[in-house]
């Protein structure tokens, strides 16, 4: 039998003087299960909660009902009471009778009735309460990161100077990203590499960061605090272990005519390559595309070179499972692919690239040793157009309906660079809109356009023709003049828009967080939680979660590592009671509830049931996990056969307020 | 295509393919056929029956069967096997279990539709050339085959077969189907009419639960509406709020898994037209949230399992013309 | 014997409504008919039988039996029962006619079902001789003669006109209440249909059912039997059968809160029901084969061995024309006398 | 429409903890008034409004309901009012099939800012049941208050 202590608050005036909280209180007295009914001024006050306590203890009271403000305000402050006074604080229900009547009603007449009807609905569902309790989860204290670019080596470096084991999963041989290939920064335009490799270096000689360069997450399991990742390791056919970097079988390497991914394909390298000279880990790799000695087991001149034995030609993947704490994602982007853009001409002519590729041409260790020549016949280009928004805030299918951020900063930074090292060259910059939010950056665009005298022109390129004398037609609208344009260019430069990483999709399904449809990660909340996905332990590092230059992306980066920080600090969590729970009796294993739970919380097994008509059955059903369930109650409506229920707020909890509500 | 049936089943039953056949069985009269499983090809010839009465959709059995020992083989019509689909999506039925014949379907004939013209006694029934030769002990009555035909059938969806093994006879196309015509008209009414037809309709309901037990998206373990801790369990409707509440829930529960296989009209033993509820949401599911089939396929997201962030608002309900 | 002329039915209909309820069959679809409260105007179905049977005047599917009024912490209990007031159900066919003597044996027996025999004892039956019984008719089997069908009045239809003989002391008060509206007449022509009825009987594809194997002596033997298995495998576990069913008397009991109080009815059940009997400890027949065996060896066994032979069947056929699945006594009875 | 005066509908007003209960909440502290019809039960999410919820609401003598939920987009719990509202959606566009009044149910979108706005749906919704009276399509005669 239930025994019920019901308290009606006064809260100074703020309900009295609207509800007759003594009559309420004597209404709910009368009400099944209750054993005491009492008001009092402030039950919130240090007294108030006293009143409660000894009410507990005194009645032996098995729920409790506070008739009071908001359980937005005080739930906690009494279930807390109530848990000190030994009674489990799950079995505590508010009735708010100051925001939703006392402050919203005049008549008291009605402002009393309904408090009485509120008062009831809790009391009808404190009836069903069950005692929860909160669980705990272990946490396993190390962190992963996916990907290594600036991103990805921020966060582990600041979770490996919080004092927790890292690992870094890159898939290219080498950590370093993007930045590793962009030559100068915006807008103080220092040198990438001078910035980013130390850090590179600081990566590789932290104790704490493990580096599995040339790797990629095969498989997740688990959840928040304890996630198994399985890590495939690429066969790089190179012992990471004894290989020293020396380079000599690069030089050796008699396959050369491999094109050089590092420097976007404008030059080659061999098949045994270490993608440049700052690679971490420098550790040569065997591209098996090209290897002569791979593909047909004729060559082995690196083998024989090495003169620590490093090369493998035997080797395979192999796969490590490991188990982590928290996950950080930092895949990072890449330029969309622009053959779809006839009209620019980027597929038929060398000299029309991307911005990318034109950092590669004005890097020291670019193709071109930093002297900036056409691709085509290696010329000093006289004139250069630049045009902005290639794929960006598109509407048609070809192109991205977003902004890509960085393409107007760093079209200023190359135009600038351009007009100072080579004063003799004109520059075009076509341009829908200049976007500088950021500090320094307005000024830094007004530089190039005041200071270098860059030309930029409101208004859309519509065809770049390549010409039989080498040059190239730019064939262009300026909006603010309203004439046609026609610019005999040496060069053009695309700036191509940016997308997420190809493996982003894939990664997001194995980790069960959001992507949005242009794959970008989603936030647990756009403005309050933009470094934590919805899926608890899986945080958002770099370009992976929108479009970002290098200061936002190493900002997020610290952010989300001081997040992976605040949950591997824990030794356990501590999990939300009130989660769903599926009776495994009533459940069909349908997986309705599986589709909708945004957390990947439900996973289903199959298990051996002793039937009703005595026979045992193997039958598919679904579990919660209460570590990673947040509550929502999705599951519970998808679930046709009511298997699914949500404690704190379970189907027969709510109809009984419904039911008390009617009546 | 009786006769190719049986010796497609027994050929698969003697290769040891199957060890079982689900199948009908000859019944007592000419025009009923019961579902069963035959394991012998001696009992496929005694009574292995598929004519125009076989009109019952087997895939429900399935669940059951795909757990036993052996592979069985199912001869689905091309409405079984979206429900067969939706089945497998559901992690309901093995698929691995099952041997998929595709058999030619309907239009099967509704032996009420004969019996409500007054044909009583009837002791054999022949489709002649799309007439009826009704065989009565009160003499012979013709009747048009098409006027017979089961409701179910009147608005076939689809001939196509979803899913099969193999096909006996030739596989066919989705169908441009008027089955949505009476929901429309419904739509048309006002909101006192439309209240005046369903109260005629679901009053006559004596939840026998025929409906829910044949239906083969229904196949929770334990139905809310058996289930006393669901809190709206009811074993027979004691107040019209209750039989409501029973097409409701139960229209929904299957919203966006029904195939509109037209089973739950077929059973109801007081004609209700049960399938028009579920059609509404079909249709509401389509032209809200884009054409989608259950069990066209098993991959495919349900459309109440997923959203799309521009999705319409429920006010499109209340916004609909005039009441 | 009185008779009353076909044109003038409805004038009949409508003096006999004047005084109390009257039920008769009719047509909500062709051919298809179900009782309704008459009203003046309507028109007697033609159909051989209604869908439901005509246990509903009796034994209502959901009837309501006690009410407790609760308030605060106090209930009080109400007696809702009251006296019936008197009705006729008019056009009875023979089967179910009979099913109300297996009902009766079951709800007057001790301790006697007070709202069934209030229901009883105010309901007047008016039953319709067969003369056009369909394939799925076998209530011969059960020894019913369809031709004469017994309740408080039979009325017997000759072509042209219809005749009323009463069989009880209730029946004689009916007739006697509307006699003004009778007049004497030739009853010699039924004769001849009735032996006309009673020749198709013997033509009818089921005519040669027996009960001969069935029946108390042989409870175990049937109860072993191993066509069980087969016969219920495609069963849906619906309750078509149960509640189209004349003679089946299982019901439930619960409680319903209405929020003011609790309304305590009993409705129908179905032993095909996977929760039929469910008690504290669970159920007692957990599989379909047991619930299917049950409902049959009841109606051709269990029933019998209890009440003096007689079966808790009246062969009207309609499990025959309902079941999803055409599964139904007669298969199982043609299954198990096969041995 | 006949409006009879002296009818209080029963107001059954679903609300989502982290976005339509706070905008109540506000609209309390704000002071703007609603009809003390309106009796809210908190969820967590709008998500978790059952359909049986709602039928069970009207069984027992509820005379509209209405469902409260964050933004779409702003869910607490990133899609569990998308799921709601195609829920929804299709059963009242079912009750409206079934010839159910469709100004009995309503469902809005309240963040916990929109303090106004929740009173202004409430004002709105009870003004619009009570041109409808008391529900009788879809009550259950035996909850019917005596």
């Amino acid at each position: 039998m239930q025994r019920i202590g019901v308290f009606v608050c006064h809260c100074g005036t703020n309900i009295a003087a609207t509800v007759d909280v003594k009559a309420v209180a004597e209404a709910l007295s009368h009400e099944p299960g209750v054993v005491v009914s009492q008001d009092y001024q402030y039950m919130c006050s240090e007294s108030g909660q006293e009143l409660v306590k000894n009410a507990i203890k005194e009645h032996g009271l098995t729920g409790v009902v506070i008739c009071s403000c908001s359980p937005r305000m005080h739930e906690n402050t009494f279930r807390k009471a109530a848990a000190s006074a030994g009674l489990n604080p799950y079995l505590v229900e508010i009735a708010n009778i100051r925001e939703q009547c006392s402050w919203i009603h005049k008549n008291i007449a009605s402002a009393t009735d309904k408090a009485v009807i509120l008062g009831k609905a809790a009391v009808a569902k404190v009836h069903l309460n069950a005692p929860l309790t909160a669980g705990e989860s272990p946490v396993v204290k190390r962190a992963l990161v996916i990907g290594g670019g600036i991103a990805g080596i921020q966060t582990a470096l600041d979770i490996a100077e919080a004092g927790f084991d890292v690992d870094i999963v890159e898939k290219e041989p080498t950590i370093g990203g993007k930045m590793a290939q962009i030559d100068k920064t915006f807008p103080t335009l220092d040198c990438a590499a001078c910035i980013l490799t130390p850090k590179m270096v600081e990566a590789s000689q932290n104790e704490r960061i493990t580096i599995h360069s040339f790797s990629e997450v095969s498989d997740v399991k688990g959840f928040v605090g304890n996630f198994t990742v399985t890590i495939k390791k690429k066969a790089r056919y190179v012992d990471e272990t004894k290989c020293t970097g020396c380079g000599l079988c690069t030089e050796k390497c008699p396959m050369k005519k491999v094109p050089n991914e590092f420097n976007m394909g404008l030059d080659n390298r061999t098949a045994v390559y270490i993608p440049f000279a700052q690679a971490v880990p420098k550790v040569a790799t065997i591209d098996p595309n090209y290897c002569m000695m791979l593909k047909n087991g004729k060559c082995g001149v690196c083998s024989k070179v090495c003169s620590v034995g490093a090369i493998d030609y035997k080797q395979t993947d192999r796969f490590i499972e490991q188990k982590y704490g928290a996950i950080v994602v930092a895949t990072g982007f890449n330029p969309i692919k622009l053959d779809k853009y006839d009209e620019f001409a980027y597929s038929c002519c060398p000299d029309v690239v991307t911005s990318l590729e034109l950092e590669r041409l004005m890097n020291a260790a670019g193709p071109n040793g930093g002297t900036l020549l056409r691709p085509s016949d290696k010329t000093h280009p006289h004139t250069i157009v630049f045009v902005q928004c290639v794929g960006s805030r598109c509407d048609d299918e070809k192109g991205k309906p977003y902004c890509s951020k960085i393409c107007c900063m760093y079209t200023a930074k190359h135009a600038m660079l351009i007009r100072e090292k080579y004063p003799d060259t004109e520059v075009y910059v076509f341009y829908i809109d200049v976007r500088t939010p950021g500090k320094n950056f307005d000024e830094f665009y007004r530089r190039a356009v005041e200071q270098y005298n860059v030309h930029y022109i409101k208004g859309m390129v519509g065809k770049v023709t390549p010409k039989a004398d080498g040059k190239i037609d730019v064939q262009a609208s300026d909006l603010l003049s309203n004439e046609q344009l026609h610019i005999n260019a040496d060069m053009v430069v695309l700036a191509a828009a940016i997308e997420p990483d190809k493996t982003a999709r894939p990664l997001a399904t194995m980790l069960t967080t959001q992507m949005d449809t242009n794959d970008f990660f989603t936030e647990a909340h756009p403005k309050l939680r933009p470094v934590e996905s919805a899926t608890a332990g899986i945080f958002l590092s770099g370009a992976c979660q929108g479009p970002k230059d290098i200061p936002e992306t190493v900002a997020q980066a610290s952010a989300a590592a001081a997040k992976a920080i605040g949950l591997l600090c824990k030794n356990s969590i501590t999990c939300n009671p009130c989660v769903a729970h599926s009776d495994e009796l009533m459940c069909n294993g349908c997986s309705a509830c599986e589709k909708v739970c945004p957390y990947g919380a439900i996973t289903y097994q199959d298990k051996e049931f002793r039937m009703p008509d005595r026979s045992t059955a193997i039958r598919r059903v679904a579990s919660v996990n209460p570590a990673v369930c947040q509550g929502c109650g999705a599951c519970t409506v998808a679930c046709p056969s009511g298997a699914m229920d949500l404690n704190g707020f379970s189907n027969s909890q709510i109809m009984a307020e419904v039911d008390a509500i009617c009546k | 295509m009786q006769e190719a049936m049986i010796k497609r089943a027994k050929e698969l039953l003697a290769d040891g393919t199957v060890n079982r056949v689900m199948g009908w069985k000859k019944g007592e009269f000419a025009y009923d056929t019961t579902p069963a499983v035959f394991e012998t090809a001696e009992e496929i010839d005694r009574d292995f029956i598929y004519n125009d009465f076989t009109q019952a959709n087997q895939s429900k059995y399935l669940i059951k069967e795909s757990r036993k020992e052996g592979k069985i083989l199912a001869l689905l019509k091309p409405c079984d096997t979206y429900s067969f689909n939706q089945l497998v999506k559901e992690h309901r039925i093995i698929r691995e279990n099952v041997y998929v014949i595709g058999i030619p379907g309907g239009p099967k004939i509704d032996i009420e539709k004969i019996k409500a013209k007054g044909i009583t006694g009837i002791t054999n029934v022949k489709n002649e050339d799309y007439t009826l030769k009704i065989e009565t002990i009160y003499g012979v009555e013709t009747m048009p085959f098409y006027e017979a035909v089961s409701v179910k059938c009147e608005s076939c969806k689809s001939k196509k077969h979803v899913v099969y093994d193999e096909l006996i006879g030739e596989g066919g196309d989705i169908l441009d189907s008027n089955r949505f015509d009476m929901v429309e008209k419904l739509e048309n009414m006002t909101s006192q009419e439309r209240y005046d037809f369903w109260r005629g309709e679901l009053s006559r309901c004596i939840r026998c639960n025929a409906c829910r037990n044949v239906c083969p998206a229904c196949t929770c373990e334990n139905c809310v509406f058996d289930n006393p801790k669901s809190g709206i369990d009811q074993k027979a409707a004691a107040d019209s709020f209750e039989e409501n509440m029973f097409h409701i829930i139960r229209a929904f529960h299957v919203a966006g898994r029904c195939t509109d296989c037209g089973e739950c009209s077929r059973v109801c033993p007081q004609n209700i037209p049960l399938h028009l509820l579920n059609r509404k949401f079909i249709k509401d599911i389509n032209c809200l949230y884009g054409e989608y089939q259950a069990g066209a396929d098993t991959t495919s997201k349900a459309p109440l399992t997923d959203y799309r962030t521009d999705d319409c608002e429920p006010s499109v309900v209340h916004e609909r013309g005039a009441e | 014997m009185l008779k009353i002329s076909a044109s003038n039915l409805n004038a009949l209909f409508d003096r006999i409504a004047e005084k109390q309820t009257l039920y008769i069959p009719v047509d909500r679809e062709p051919n298809v008919s179900e009782y309704k409260k008459y009203e003046s105007g309507m028109t007697m179905s033609k159909a051989l039988n209604t869908v439901r049977s005509a246990k509903d005047f009796f034994f209502p599917q959901t009837e309501n039996l006690a009410e407790f009024k609760v308030s605060g912490k106090t209930i009080e209990v109400k007696d809702i029962r009251k006296e019936n007031e008197d009705f006729v159900v008019f056009g009875v066919r023979a089967c179910d006619a009979r099913s109300f003597g297996i009902l009766d044996k079951v709800f007057l027996s001790e301790p006697v079902d007070s709202f069934y025999k209030n229901r009883r004892e105010h309901g007047t039956i008016v039953t319709m001789a067969c003369t056009r019984p369909a394939e799925t008719c076998f209530c011969t089997t059960f020894g019913i003669d369809p031709t004469v069908p017994g309740g408080d009045v039979s009325v017997f239809f000759d072509g042209e006109n219809y005749f009323f003989l009463d069989n009880t002391p209730k029946g004689e008060a009916f007739v006697a209440s509307v006699s003004d509206m009778l007049e004497d007449g030739d009853a010699s022509k039924l004769a001849e249909v009735q032996e006309n009825t009673r020749n198709i009987m013997k033509k009818l594809p089921l005519s040669g059912l027996s009960t001969d194997s069935f029946g108390g002596e042989r409870l175990m033997e049937h109860f072993n039997s191993d066509k069980w298995a087969e016969l219920s495998e495609s069963c849906f576990g619906c309750g078509t059968c149960t509640f189209v069913c004349p003679t089946c008397q299982c019901y439930d009991i619960r409680d319903f809160d209405t929020g003011n109080g609790i309304k305590r009815f009993r409705c129908w059940d179905s032993c095909m029901y996977s929760d039929f009997t469910k008690m504290a400890h669970g159920n007692s027949r957990n599989s379909q084969l047991e619930r299917f065996r049950q409902r049959f060896m009841h109606k051709l066994v269990y029933f019998p061995a209890n009440n003096n032979g007689e079966f808790g069947c009246v062969g009207c056929g309609r499990c025959l024309s309902k079941c999803p699945i055409s599964m139904n006594i007669v298969k199982v009875m043609k299954a198990l006398e096969d041995k | 429409m006949q409006v009879n005066e002296n009818f209080e509908p029963v107001i059954v007003a679903f609300c989502c903890n982290w976005c339509s209960y706070a905008g109540a909440d506000l609209s309390g502290t704000n002071r703007l008034n609603y009809p003390a019809n309106v009796k809210i039960i908190r969820v967590p999410c709008s998500c978790r409004v059952n359909p049986m919820f709602i039928l069970r609401a009207f069984q027992r003598g509820a005379d509209g309901v209405i469902i409260c939920g964050c933004h779409p987009g702003d869910c607490h719990y990133t899609s569990g009012n998308y799921f709601t509202r195609r829920r929804i959606t299709l059963l009242y566009s079912m009750l409206d099939f079934l010839g159910i009044e469709r100004n009995r149910t309503r469902l809005e979108w309240v963040s916990a800012a929109e303090g106004a706005k929740f009173a202004a749906v409430m004002n709105q919704f009870v003004e619009d049941v009570k041109k409808l009276g008391p529900n009788r399509r879809l009550e259950d005669l035996r909850c019917r208050k005596q």
